[in-house]
């Protein structure tokens, strides 16, 4: 079934680690620069995707199981919602990190043009990084359902 | 008129994607035709927001002499961009995935012969 | 408050227990009248078998009438209009979206062109 | 089938008129492209951004402050798409 | 600070349907009974929320939520005069949405437990069907146009999964294309609008929009749009053709959600003409067009239903007439803002939004049970079933004579109203309308007939009654319709006169956002 050659698969196993990188760097940085939960999701579930195109989904549904990715997506979207939950004394999806200074995130950047600070937003980033697990997890799961329906000839209906 | 060029792409767009929802047979093509309908309602929307000359409403690295918050584009279109691109993928993966099963039912993806329901 | 506060319509009211008062009157009188015939009623007659334009029955599956062919006259009767309406439901998607789109440009005409 | 191809050329035809005129005559209706006028709401936002969510990136405080409810339906609607793919697919995912 | 259940009330209604959802598919691992008992109590607990929030709407008025502000009831802050964050502004006319879709989904999950049994997949089917209450009830409460966008989305992606639960059934996978395809474009429309809206008022939130709205050109396109859109997700004609296909091919206890989910979409056409364009639009005209579109949805609706041969399609067409009726009581009560039986018009109207859902959910869990016992869709193949099962004979009774508007159910409460109040405007409207709910008694006397009278049939010797579980759903919709029908003027009263209050007074709907913090 899985005919590619070996360039494709070398250089896929290759760019992977960085694309998953790079994915993570949009959503830890997503309170400062352009990006954030969704776009990083987006950016590794690509990576995962040339995986699948590179080496075939069968070799991938061999290695992750789709019930072990929907239990991380539910992970990722019950963080989220458990983040929104903790501002709840308050208000539903109020910010309880932001401005305390000390606290972890707490920090806030001096007003207009600053270089950006990683210790500052609230809950900003943390909610980034639940939805993306969310969103890796999410868009993984399509890719690989989406790949292994199509290839196989026939198939059960 | 020269300035809202962007709209009339917008326009533009949005009439080639009902073209092809409504004269295309193939449901793939159907399909990606509501995909482009919503490229063009998101054209649309963050044509909205933007400001001659804005710069992006990110602080980080900002030019010092920026006017804030008139040099900047508006940043609710851009939100509201975001969630609407997500819920395009969310749509067209599950229309995909129906397209899929019923090409393993009706042997065909020809819109013309999947309509066992009607009258 | 009172739960059986009847319904006002502007015009008249709406009450549900007078009206089961009177359905019950009226199911008591029918079952005297049904009581006062009664007497002639003679079992394993043939007045206890069903009627079919003098035909003999042969079992009782084959009385039993099909929901489909139950209301044959009145579809035939409107067979015009039927045969219309079959037409205009193709069952094709895009027919569907032609017809919101119809529906839209109308809506466009009215509205910008009355309000 | 011919009539189908006209009804639907001009109902395109049509659909194009309204939505081309929509936007034609909007130097004072709606904003034209590049100099919105009305923008309370988005100049509230850049400018208290970075003060009541902490972030640098006012997209993101809108995304997940101002209308992190949004955001929170847009999840959802995600998590609803995969487990609508998987349902649908559900003969698939289980191998 | 004190934790105050009610005031957080709003976002916990979506928030525990919501925390299910995700929680379903991790707790679907232990066992099938738990998660069945699981997504009960979720719901059963959402109801008794939704109930306490009723109680303090129908005496304290409306109550709005702000998402993340530092108070639930700080609408803006001091130095801007439009709401920058989303509001949830619950008035009567939403609540009583609530409660309705709550009910149903309480009902339809009850059901689901005995319906389904060697089905796969029902680990997602429960979560789907807790994320469609979550659209629905999200829908119902926003207060917020973008944010509506959103969850009619979740709505309608969740019905189209659960439509298409049958993947072994072609027919069920082409009604869930159908639908996904007519309800994402509807979708993107609205979106356009809420752009044009967006764009020239820079404001999101509905009460601000109403409040600001001008009625320009721009406006009416997005009126257009909005009410084309939503009248379409509504199945008015000549756009109902979708929801025959999808309320007949969905599992029957999906589509007592998605006729809910409907009449989310119907709420919303309210709430625009009402709300949003309340202070502007030229009543009488939008009045009359929604009494044209729904006498013709009532006459296209009952007509096809007749010659139906599917037992769920003749149901699903009549469900489409039902829909007909709703929109001429609101569009006589728009036609004629003035008189005084415009407001009678409105009840009667906002009346039949609850008794249809539960006539047309009862019937269509009756076609369920037979469906179960069956396996036979087809009114050829079907009859002499009274024989064997009893208790669902007489709840389809109980949902005919209920769904043709006969006394003393509750169809004929809510029909009366409308009826005589339509004969003040145009003695012909409600002369249509009776005529059409006769011929519906006639329909469904044919499906009686052919369904549980007669012969036994050869093919259905073997036939037993359904599982208790479905019986108990069936029996909740029985009884709500009797006890509605027995005592209409108290829900009247109690349920509809502060919906119909909310929706006639679109000032008190801005006032509560923009009339100080």
């Amino acid at each position: 079934m899985n005919d590619t050659s070996k360039i494709i698969k070398t250089i896929s196993a290759i760019m992977f680690p960085f694309v998953t990188i790079y994915g993570l760097y949009v959503i830890m940085h997503g309170h400062l620069t352009p990006g954030g939960g969704f776009q990083g999701g987006a950016i590794v579930a690509s990576g995962c995707a040339l995986l699948v195109v590179a080496f075939g989904s069968e070799a991938i549904a061999k290695k992750v199981k789709e019930s072990d990715l929907s239990i991380l997506e539910s992970v990722g979207a019950l963080g989220f919602i458990s983040l929104a939950f903790i501002g709840i004394a308050t208000t539903f999806f109020y910010n309880v990190l932001a401005g305390r200074s000390g606290s972890l995130f707490g920090t806030i950047p001096p007003f207009g043009s600053n270089p950006g600070y990683l210790n500052s937003g609230g809950l900003l980033p943390l909610m980034n990084f639940a939805v993306g697990t969310k969103v890796i997890a999410g868009l993984f799961a399509i890719v690989l359902i989406l790949a292994i329906a199509t290839r196989k000839k026939g198939g059960r209906t | 008129m020269i300035y809202n060029i962007p709209y009339i792409a917008v326009m533009l767009l949005i009439l080639v994607g009902l073209y092809a929802v409504i004269a295309k047979r193939n449901i793939i093509k159907i399909i990606m035709g509501i995909s482009i309908i919503e490229s063009g309602v998101n054209l649309f929307l963050v044509a909205l927001g933007y400001r001659e000359g804005g710069l992006a409403p990110i602080f980080t690295n900002l030019p010092e002499k920026t006017q804030i918050p008139g040099q900047l584009v508006l940043p609710v279109p851009q939100a509201l961009t975001l969630t609407s691109i997500v819920i395009g993928v969310a749509v067209l993966a599950l229309m995909l995935a129906l397209a899929v099963q019923i090409y393993k039912h009706y042997k065909t993806l020809d819109v013309r012969s999947v309509r066992r329901l009607k009258e | 408050m009172n739960p059986f506060t009847p319904i006002t319509t502007g015009s008249g009211f709406w009450n549900p227990l007078i009206w089961i008062i009177a359905f019950i009157t009226a199911l008591l009188l029918v079952y005297a009248i049904r009581l006062f015939g009664n007497k002639q009623y003679k079992k394993g007659s043939s007045q206890t078998k069903p009627f079919l334009s003098g035909n003999v029955a042969e079992n009782n599956e084959q009385l039993h009438v099909k929901g489909v062919n139950v209301y044959w006259g009145f579809t035939e009767a409107f067979k015009g209009y039927y045969d219309k309406m079959k037409r205009i439901h193709t069952g094709d998607t895009r027919d569907y979206v032609l017809w919101f789109l119809i529906v839209m440009i109308g809506l466009f005409f009215i509205v910008l062109g009355v309000l | 089938m011919k009539t189908r191809t006209i009804v639907s050329l001009s109902v395109l035809i049509l659909l194009g008129v309204f939505l081309i005129m929509s936007i034609l005559p909007l130097s004072n209706v709606l904003r034209p492209f590049g100099d919105p006028e009305n923008s309370d709401m988005d100049d509230y936002i850049i400018s208290n951004a970075q003060n009541d969510t902490g972030a640098n990136n006012a997209v993101t405080s809108v995304v997940f402050d101002y209308r992190g409810f949004d955001t929170l339906g847009e999840a959802t609607v995600l998590f609803t798409a995969v487990a609508g793919v998987i349902l649908i697919l559900r003969r698939y995912a289980h191998e | 600070m004190s934790f105050d259940v009610i005031s957080h009330s709003p976002a916990l209604l979506i928030a525990i349907p919501l925390f299910g959802a995700f929680f379903t598919p991790v707790i679907s691992r232990l066992h099938a009974k738990v998660r069945d008992g699981f997504v009960i109590v979720v719901i059963a607990l959402t109801e008794i929320l939704a109930i306490f929030l009723a109680q303090d709407i129908y005496t304290n008025g409306i109550r709005k939520y702000v998402f993340g502000a530092s108070l639930p009831s700080l609408t803006r802050p001091d130095t801007i005069s439009i709401p920058v964050r989303i509001i949830f502004e619950v008035d009567g006319m939403s609540i009583f949405m609530v409660l309705i879709s709550l009910t149903i989904a309480l009902v339809a999950a009850i059901y689901s437990t005995s319906f389904f049994k060697k089905e796969d997949g029902l680990d997602r089917y429960y979560t789907l069907l807790l994320l469609l209450t979550v659209g629905m009830l999200g829908m119902e409460l926003t207060g917020d146009l973008f944010n509506f966008f959103v969850f009619l989305e979740i709505t309608s992606i969740s019905s189209t999964a659960l439509i298409a639960f049958w993947i072994d059934r072609g027919e069920s996978l082409e009604a869930a294309l159908k639908y996904i395809i007519i309800s994402s474009l509807g979708a993107l429309f609205v979106l356009m609008a809420i752009g044009f809206l967006y764009g020239q008022y820079d404001a999101l939130n509905i009460a601000a929009l109403a409040n600001s709205i001008q009625f320009t050109f721009i406006d009416k396109i997005a009126l257009v749009l909005l009410l084309a859109a939503l009248a379409m997700k509504a199945g008015i004609a000549p756009m109902h053709m979708w929801l025959p296909d999808a309320y007949g091919e969905a599992p029957p206890s999906v589509t007592i959600a998605i006729v809910a989910a409907t009449q989310a979409s119907l709420y919303a056409v309210l709430r625009i003409c009402f709300t949003l364009y309340g202070s502007v639009i030229g009543m009488s005209t939008i009045g009359w067009l929604l009494i044209g579109l729904g006498l013709l949805t009532i006459f296209v609706g009952v007509t096809m239903a007749l010659i139906q041969k599917s037992l769920t399609r003749t149901i699903a067409y009549a469900a489409v007439g039902e829909i007909g009726y709703m929109i001429i009581g609101v569009g006589t009560a728009l036609a004629a803002s003035t008189e005084t039986f415009a407001s009678v018009a409105l009840k009667g109207g906002i009346f039949h939004i609850f008794n249809d859902i539960l006539d047309i959910g009862l019937l269509f869990l009756v076609a369920g049970a037979v469906i179960y016992a069956t396996n036979e869709r087809s009114l050829e193949n079907l009859g002499g079933l009274a024989r064997r099962m009893k208790y669902t004979t007489i709840f389809f009774l109980i949902g005919l004579l209920a769904v043709a508007g006969m006394p003393p159910m509750n169809g004929f409460a809510s029909k009366i109203l409308i009826y005589e109040s339509t004969y003040q405007l145009n003695p012909i409207i409600s002369i249509i309308a009776i005529l059409s709910s006769i011929l519906l008694l006639a329909i469904f006397v044919k499906i009686f007939y052919s369904l549980f009278l007669g012969p036994e049939l050869p093919n259905l010797k073997d036939v037993k009654e359904v599982p208790t579980g479905m019986l108990i759903a069936m029996s909740i919709l029985a009884i709500v319709i009797i006890i509605i029908g027995l005592f209409p003027g108290y829900f009247i009263q109690n349920l509809v006169e502060p919906a119909a209050t909310a929706l006639s007074n679109p000032s008190n709907y801005i006032n509560a956002i923009l009339g100080g913090a």
